[in-house]
């Protein structure tokens, strides 16, 4: 067992199972000599060579198309977009090709390729290194989306993503990476992708949440607590394919349901968890299925006033907690 | 029209090009030809609900794939390269297996339309109908195969307008970065859909853009089989030796509509349909092989024979297999346990 | 009064917006010369030359970023993507750039453009031809998505949103194009972009719809009508921004929400309208806010007897609606 | 060093640049890096919490703008062009506000990070963080004044990395085959962040990719403001007259790191930067004047002094200048009734 940060766990992983298995291959901006803007992937490239750490050119489709490409001849890639907010030019590559390969080849032609991206808000980043994009991949079959929000979740979940046969989506909340420290054990793990974990249990209210918000929202159970609140917070982990039976299962069991996301309110992933609890067990609310999300606003804005005015926190979430459960 | 021998050294033997290597490409131009054809008719009889060919574009897409080596190599068609298809294995049962969506279409098993010809054996690599996006695909394979130190080679094809995407630039410039061993085979054939070359680029050779990327590239005339294969054969050669990727612009022509919902006289004249039609490579190819006495008129007539056999016991075939369950749908979104 | 079809309906609305507004112009591929694939823009090159009506290279990330240019030096381009199965590459443009111009400017920079796309599964297009892309832009501020189902809809909500100062994403199902035929004004008119309207009023039951599906709704709603269930079809119109009040005014009224959509099931529309419904009238609800859509799979296939599975029709509604009604 | 006076015709005079012309230039490039060196200051003094500045740059940044018809011409800034931003009209103050993302921050309200410059008075087009996304912009910036007749220019800026979108292709081939007015400027200083030239792309020069468009490319030392001035001013002078686009490819270096997150030491050498800092656009422009006998000691000095005096004030007042409002985080998503 050692502590170690997000940051750490996924540069672990992805060491782990370079040396594992030596189709796993990166791909990506600034990877190689310089370890990543992020340093997720530091003294790989030593340890690897330039034929598996590849820096790329400034070129996003070609990050993910050729991942595609060498996923279907034997590769396991891993493709690095430095900022999630710079996927979008891959998303072509992403949708019509990586999500769709095992659907039109009728189960023949796999494509494992995992694509990473430092994603979410709270670090100054302005609307262009802010994004939360989960939502873009959430109705899009065929793909897996996976956004931890520990350093046990992060390593496991990583590797499990690269021994994936299919597309991973895998999103690393920036904030989290030096911020969360957690304890990892030493030899090999995998968490399995769509499964969430009820990271603290409850009586009375369910918080669905995932990413850095599980963090503000465990802070704020523990708050209420002391008010007599007692709630239940599942972190989704994966958000594609999500995790009905734990999710309903919790909120059958305390009748409310709070659902935070960083993301903005409108068509994000708590859109998808409110519908479906709504829909399979309308019978067992006590309350109205409740999102508190970030405003609906194209990305966080730079200056501090604003981007924390934007950006959900414990206190926000402190208080949408007691309005439900006084509901 | 008389045909008179040729004399001298016939140019296919620089080419160590045999009669049988020959007359091999003749009948996987005529096969794409007559499969083509027959797309049509099932399409205009209602036995399927769209239908997209080859026709005029057989040369470049024949004579490219028999310039490689076929088991070893990578082949990305797009939609329109019936032809490529057939080259690299796909039997006409294959194709009209994929042309009618039955269950047992080994391309797609009736979940593309028809023109995505898929076979992992045969190395034809599974194309959507999204342009241009199989070419980084191209850039990544070629990748995996360096890798390993394999030393195989990727042939990707694609239109001429396709080289506007950015997804072209984006291939090419990963390919050339890392001097893979690709060839890039652009069917120039001066549309995209309606959109004349004019109204798709500046250059009279969409060729020069290799420059940008640090590699070779050449114009030929795509309704020329020996024109071709010698353009692809050096390709190959150079790419397996670690000298890096070409790209190649072959000339050609649409002969038919871009597809079966497409009406091409909105916007080609019939001059120059016809114009193109007296280019006819396989016409071209014929005459070639005539010329050189290496095709008489009672081969051609049994090579017509055969394949005409072949692609109407193939129909039947295709026409007997059953369609794909409905709930099928449901399957195959991600590996099934 | 005229009847036309949909085609008409948007031919018409860009033959009179171009006449009317010499800043309109029309940027796609196959639009001059040939008129569009669909024809939507047939005689618009010979009226309007070749200055506004651009055959552009087939290249997305061009039309929509020129487009993008163009808006902001004084012109209202109407980009069309051939088939929305083909904007995936524009989504950086349309995301990045046109949906936070005025955000980013702090409001000084408007980017009036309106992207249009036929979409729509049902017409033997395969896993590329079908595509319902709007859930990709549900979530993302600063844009609006239009999706009307009627001739009428179809001319008012195209000419308002080549008016709008913002960008508007417009699809145009493809299967309403020959198949519905409606009466129009014979004058100019618009429809007002953001504003549902209720297609049918009834008292048991809601359905939520838009696009194609609502004439499957309606036809849905007079079956169930002899068996005395009486349903109200609101018709969005306007995906995003939501008419958060018609619809939830409707379910109130009737207490019960049946969602239809063509999207694949998850992270689609129906999502955001069924967390709205389950979070905000919670009390009114005497059943579960229901979804029904097409199967979460990557698109539909293009054999008929699965597209036919996968794709919604009229029977499968009436059963959702009895469902739901005996609830 | 002692400067020796030049003799004979002056290079500008050839270009019919004044000694005012170019001590304007000078000016603006100072100007440029007086206000880059405060935004490091103020970024390391917790001030602002991200810093992109151009020090390097000064030369291509400042010519070019200075070239072009201020007020009537179009600039596309990307987040290095602080020098194209005060060539262009903004001032110290404007620079400052948008730094310290002040609510009169004229650039972005304090929304975006520093280094996205806009100001619609002075032509000045808002750009995002997105690397290449402003080139087929300008294309369509292009096109609206083409198709409305007037004689304005388009001028469009980015680095090496962004060569290597997909939009750079797509945005320059529309521009090829409309013939629009507008300049493609390539700030090539041999990185994307960490990633070198040979990895981006196998070429020597980025400008040959012109060609593939159907319009000149050239390549020029990014650092003589000379050699910058004169090929923005020819291909002005040909986009003006309908002659269609330019793509320049300006040679230079960025001095400082690529950001404040950045350490350039892990993968640029000492002796690479040295190098380049003995190219110092600024100092080479200043020693060029001196050697003309356009720049003497007390000019120089009182240039430094009324600049910092510019910034200094410039800095308090953005400083006293009050930050956004927390609840406008949410105004102009759209149009305000
Ligand atoms: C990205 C994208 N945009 C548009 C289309 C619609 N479309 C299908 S084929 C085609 C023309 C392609 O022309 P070209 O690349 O020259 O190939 P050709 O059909 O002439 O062989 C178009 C516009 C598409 N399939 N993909
Ligand atoms: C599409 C996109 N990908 C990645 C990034 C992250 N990023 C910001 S600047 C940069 C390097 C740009 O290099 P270049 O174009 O040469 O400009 P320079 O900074 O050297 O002036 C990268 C990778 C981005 N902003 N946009
Ligand atoms: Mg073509
Ligand atoms: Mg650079």
């Amino acid at each position: 067992m050692a502590e170690i940060n997000v940051l750490q766990a996924v540069h672990d992983a992805l060491e782990e199972e370079m040396a594992r298995d030596e189709r796993v291959i990166l791909l990506g901006e600034d990877i190689g000599v310089m370890g990543g803007v992020f340093h997720t992937t530091d003294g790989l490239l030593e340890k690897f060579g330039e034929a598996r750490v590849i820096d790329t050119p400034l070129a996003e489709a070609a990050i993910s198309g050729v991942a595609v490409g060498a996923s279907m001849n034997g590769l396991r890639p891993v493709a690095e977009f430095q900022f999630a907010d710079f996927l979008y030019s891959a998303v072509d590559q992403i949708i019509s090709e990586a999500a769709k390969m095992r659907y039109r080849t009728n189960g023949v032609q796999g494509c494992p390729v995992v694509f990473r991206a430092p994603y979410g808000g709270g670090s100054h980043g302005g609307p262009y290194h802010s994004q939360n994009v989960e939502g873009l991949f959430l109705g899009v079959p065929g793909l897996k989306v996976v956004t931890p929000a520990t350093p046990y979740d992060a390593k496991g979940l990583l590797k499990a993503a690269i021994r994936d046969e299919d597309p991973v989506i895998f999103l690393e909340h920036k904030k989290t990476y030096r911020l969360i420290k957690g304890e990892v054990p030493d030899g090999d793990y995998l968490v399995r992708i769509g499964e969430a974990e009820v990271k603290r249990p409850g009586k009375h209210l369910t918080v669905v949440t995932y990413g850095l918000m599980v963090h503000y929202c465990l802070e704020a159970a523990e708050i209420v607590a002391g008010e007599g609140i007692d709630v239940e917070v599942v972190d989704l982990r994966t958000i594609k394919p999500l995790d009905e039976e734990t999710v309903l299962g919790s909120v059958k069991k305390t009748s409310k349901a709070l659902i935070v996301y960083e993301d903005n309110l409108t068509g994000g992933a708590g859109a998808e968890v409110a519908a479906l609890i709504g829909q399979h067990i309308f019978e067992d609310l006590d309350g109205p299925v409740t999102r508190l999300a970030s405003p609906d606003i194209p990305s966080m804005p730079f200056a501090t006033p604003m981007e924390e005015f934007a950006m959900l926190d414990t206190p926000k979430i402190v208080t949408a907690i007691r309005d439900l459960a006084a509901y | 029209m008389t045909i008179k021998p040729s004399v001298g050294k016939a140019p296919h033997k620089d080419l160590g090009l045999s009669q049988d290597n020959l007359l091999e490409i003749y009948r996987l131009m005529r096969l794409s030809r007559a499969l083509s054809e027959r797309g049509w008719l099932l399409q205009r009889g209602g036995k399927t609900a769209f239908m997209v060919t080859g026709e005029g574009h057989e040369a470049v897409q024949v004579a490219s794939v028999c310039a490689m080596e076929r088991g070893r190599d990578t082949f990305l068609p797009y939609y329109r390269d019936i032809g490529v298809a057939v080259a690299a294995g796909m039997t006409a049962k294959d194709v009209l297996l994929h042309f009618l969506g039955r269950a047992a279409d080994g391309s797609t098993g009736g979940r593309q339309i028809p023109g995505h010809y898929f076979d992992p054996q045969l190395k034809i690599v599974s194309g959507s109908s999204v342009v241009a996006t199989q070419i980084p695909h191209a850039s990544g394979i070629a990748l995996a195969d360096k890798l390993r130190g394999e030393k195989a080679v990727t042939v990707c094809y694609f239109g001429d307008g396709a080289a506007s995407k950015g997804d072209f630039h984006e291939g090419l410039n990963f390919a050339g970065v890392h001097r893979l061993p690709v060839i890039f085979i652009c069917e120039n054939n001066g549309y995209a859909i309606s959109v004349p070359g004019r109204k798709q680029a500046a250059v009279k050779n969409l060729s020069v853009r290799a420059r940008g990327y640090g590699f070779p590239g050449v114009t030929v005339d795509g309704n020329d089989v020996l024109a071709v294969y010698r353009a692809v054969r050096q390709a190959a050669k150079r790419a397996r030796a670690g000298g890096g990727p070409t790209f190649i612009e072959a000339k050609t022509y649409r002969l038919t509509p871009h597809t079966s919902n497409d009406d091409p006289t909105r916007y080609r004249t019939k001059e120059e349909l016809e114009q193109w039609q007296r280019r006819d490579p396989i016409e071209r190819f014929k005459r070639y092989l005539s010329e050189w006495e290496l095709l008489d008129k009672a081969t051609d007539e049994r090579i017509g024979q055969e394949l005409s056999q072949a692609v109407n016991e193939a129909t039947r075939f295709a026409e007997a297999s059953p369609l794909p369950e409905p709930e099928s749908a449901l399957r195959h979104v991600y590996l099934e346990e």
